[in-house]
């Protein structure tokens, strides 16, 4: 294992130290919980947007906590959802009395969290809603099972819900706006190396030096299978297909895309798959609004990528496109 | 049986070292199928549990049992930390003030865990989760105990449904949790959670025969 | 190698149309020339800043054109300085009649081809300035050798020289506040990994599974020296000491922070080492006016990092903190 | 010698084809002291340049070489494609517009060329960088030619004074170019730059003796 850190059980206190020391202006932290919350919390009359999850993902959840975005972030150990104490305590810190929304992804762990967490809000009078975010068009979605899982559309999720938030939605409406992105965002993605979670000290699956997997979760959870390397283009068209006829998105659609990195892909390939996926949509006659090609989503120091689409509306373009201040996202 | 509540805090001493032991061969079941960390977060949040442990002497053993699943809920995160803090919980509640357990405290408190589980969860048996280990390994128990064995036999048989429930989730493919998303892929592989799940119960079982 | 790409001998025109394809309200390309400009160049009566290097250092060089940064970049092949047809392309697409400053790093062959491209351009009767950054402090100045390596600091010439020229600066002034930059800027780097260049589809060096390079350059160039793997307090204490003896940096002394991710280390990492940097500030006196966290100036997918500090004064503060909003660097 | 215009895109043709075959073998000793580039490099720029002789068909050798120059530089990058593409622009200006070449163009290309490379790189001998091979190969050339020696025998010469002149460079620190940031640690290592000057010369020798 090698890596920039000091102690492998110690790195998320260490990380958020250091996101704090580098942030001021941004975010603060709640003293040994590990939630990152906006400066300026809690915003008087404004809802609030509490999201949260296993770390690992960065900049995912602390990075997009600032104007615009999230209110507060809860990081659970790496790749493990956070406590609901952690939620409450988040949930408290920025709830400036127009009630809090809570995004979830949708696993197990993080539900059951988030759900106790709101139990426990609840119990002491303040108000707060749910939506659990499942675009990872990789995992058969059906009722007998835990359903899809949540991955990089979450980030689409964070911003639009924020801006209707900043905007001064109420509750009902930040969290129905929240619900049409997740009816209208679809994602997939492939690893072509696994990751080290520090605590385990090595990869957390093997792939060969010629394969890839193909619907990797961002766990290191395994995808629907694995084949020999292809062309980015090949890749590209592969997900980009899974995530195109799953919603379905058609031409005259117009849409937000999104090309995430796992964390150890570099920015240039990124790039490429771009390309590939640019002029699919186009072929197909679906117009994109905005692209956002970065690390939005990662997985550690995976080497890989996601493609996410967003189908979108007057309102949800209105939304995407307002300006957003955090560490992680900034858009003028 | 009998146990007093200082024997029960032992036990779930017992419960944490037998975790810590296995701690990497849990986490290592949990990376073919889910994330690679459960191994790590149960170790973890019996390592707390460890650390609340002298305050609560001289408690009765509802107290113990419930700041146990209380301290798994706030240290432990992801599934299994609500699944297995709920069923701590609920056996805490169930067994209220008393201070020495007897075999029906142990049957209800069983009982009450597992209802726990299933509310949070939402899983059914043959979802291939710790419902598969434990279920089987409380009828068995239930039913030992009915017919009037004492709890350190019941409890070896409710070990031994418990493995055959480990063994079962090897052939089945998952429904709920991390390993769900596999699919047909989950097949081959038994489900770290009725692992943990088993390994407690046999902790328990051991403890209450040899007083290991 | 494994890499999402297409033919290793195309990546970069795959990358530079997929990076068009995401981003026209900010750039487009001149046709097969590999140069990136600014989608509304020529800005008339604004001095235009041209920069590039070779490819593999995303979001550098190209990520850095638009509003308050570069006017154009030129991208050259993979670790390979651009030709003088490149640049001069550049000049004559954003020469806005104020005059073009060459932002270029002290590499050999950036100068000269930089240095071929302002005669020609000269020649033209175009007006061009130079400065030469070189902020690597991993390298002995001296002046019978090459001197010191360009790296990170790079992005604080863009951006306060970007904004300077934003602002209306003239020519001269405009290369004399490049020119504070880079008297003001120091930067060490190391690296945990080798990274492939995709043409030679094999790591340019090998380093044992226990082993660092200290020191490193970015591109792959062997740095100071080897040592067993440290943590990351241990790390980041050796860099920024080099950093802060060099210039040297002394209490009372209010500086701008980047913590540079190479590629392939996680963004956590990066925010782990930012904790000690910061740290090492405080106890020593020396303020933090900004932090950045982030990859900024990679190494195509090497793991390792580098530390960059630019002392401050109040013009640099004011020009370093005006708003800025190209694919790659925002600040609202 | 002499040499015709036809004659020297013939030989420049098979320069090219050896910077190809020794693609590998440069861009492996740039990976020990610089970037692992120059083979690629190279190979590159002589492929542009091999796809613009057709169009030089009846050119005199100014123009070809000049040609050669201008292609370098525009295709090659890094350090080499200014050096080499300012000595081959150099070497033109410096024949003018003859069409066939004789012993003392060859000299007088080759001071030029070499003039053109100190100017635009600042090296000196010593400094580990392609003039260790050139210079001294350049110097037996001429000492050859001024005593009577023809051609071929003067070039080769050269390259031993070339082959030399890198075995120098292994000796040696950098103190320009790519390898200077390594200090003493680019010492062990020869220099990729004379090495392909090296291969340059040797290659035409080859083509001036055996019209390879
Ligand atoms: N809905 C559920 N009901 C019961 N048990 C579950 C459920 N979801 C997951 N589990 C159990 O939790 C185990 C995984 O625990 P753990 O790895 O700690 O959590 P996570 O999946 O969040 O990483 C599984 O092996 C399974 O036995
Ligand atoms: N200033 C200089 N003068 C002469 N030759 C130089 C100079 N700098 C570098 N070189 C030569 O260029 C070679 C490296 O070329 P190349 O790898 O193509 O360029 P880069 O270093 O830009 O990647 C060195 O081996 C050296 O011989
Ligand atoms: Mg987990
Ligand atoms: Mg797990
Ligand atoms: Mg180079
Ligand atoms: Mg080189």
């Amino acid at each position: 294992m090698k890596k920039l850190i000091n102690q492998p059980d110690r790195v998320v206190e260490d990380m958020l130290a250091g996101m704090a020391a580098a942030y001021p202006q941004y975010i603060r932290l709640l003293p040994d919980l590990n939630v990152v919350v906006r400066a300026d919390a809690p915003v008087k009359g404004k809802v609030a947007l509490v999201s949260g999850g296993g770390s690992g993902h960065e900049p995912t959840h602390g990075g997009y906590v600032g104007r615009g975005m999230l209110d507060a972030a809860c990081a659970g150990n790496v790749f493990t959802s956070p406590t609901p104490d952690q939620v409450l305590a988040a949930i408290k810190a920025v709830d400036g009395g127009a009630g809090v929304l809570l995004v979830v992804k949708n696993y197990t762990g993080d539900i059951m969290n988030f759900d106790m967490a709101a139990e426990m809000a609840a119990a002491e009078g303040i108000e707060t809603a749910s939506v659990v975010v499942n675009d990872d068009v990789a995992v058969e979605n059906s009722t007998w099972t835990q359903g899809r899982r949540g991955i990089a559309g979450t980030i689409f999720v964070h911003k639009i819900a924020g801006a209707k938030a900043q905007a001064g939605g109420s509750l009902s409406e930040v969290k129905a706006v929240a619900e049409k992105v997740i009816a209208n965002v679809r994602s997939m993605g492939m690893a072509l190396t696994p990751c080290v979670v520090p605590a385990a000290g090595k990869p957390n699956f093997t792939l060969a030096e010629d394969e890839m997997e193909i619907g990797m979760g961002i766990h290191g959870e395994p995808g629907t299978h694995r084949e020999k390397i292809k062309t980015a283009d090949e890749i590209t068209a592969h997900l980009t297909e899974k995530v195109l006829n799953d919603l379905p998105f058609k031409s005259g659609d117009e849409v937000a895309v999104m090309v995430n990195g796992l964390g150890g892909t570099p920015l240039m390939e990124l790039f490429i798959v771009n390309k590939k996926v640019a002029a699919m949509l186009a072929e197909r006659g679906i117009k994109v609004f905005r692209t956002y090609v970065g690390e939005f989503m990662t997985s550690l120091e995976m080497a890989g990528c996601s493609v996410t689409l967003l189908r979108l509306d007057e309102e949800l373009k209105e939304l995407l496109a307002a300006p957003a201040d955090t560490p992680g996202f900034k858009q003028l | 049986m009998p146990l007093t509540a200082q024997e029960l805090m032992d036990m779930i001493r017992a419960i944490g070292q037998t975790l810590e032991e296995n701690k990497a061969f849990l986490t290592e079941l949990d990376s073919a199928i889910g994330d690679a960390d459960h191994g790590i977060n149960m170790a973890k949040g019996f390592h707390a549990v460890e650390e609340k442990l002298p305050d609560l002497t001289g408690k009765d053993a509802g107290t113990i049992l419930k700041t146990v699943g209380m301290t798994l809920v706030s240290t432990v995160g992801g599934a299994a930390g609500p699944l297995y803090g709920t069923a701590f919980m609920r056996a805490g509640m169930a067994v209220g003030s008393k201070e020495v357990l007897d075999t029906r405290d142990l049957v209800r408190a069983l009982e009450a865990a597992i209802q726990g589980i299933k509310q949070r969860g939402k899983a059914e048996r043959g979802d291939k989760t710790m419902i598969d280990a434990l279920e089987p390994a409380y009828e068995a128990i239930e039913k030992e105990i009915a017919a009037g064995k004492e709890a350190g036999a019941a409890l070896a048989a409710g070990v031994a449904a418990a493995e055959a429930g480990v063994e079962y989730t090897k052939g089945i493919i998952a429904r709920k949790g991390r390993a769900s998303y596999l699919g047909e892929r989950s097949i081959g592989h038994q489900d770290p959670g009725a692992t943990s799940s088993y390994l407690i119960l046999k902790t328990m079982a051991e403890f209450l025969s040899g007083r290991k």
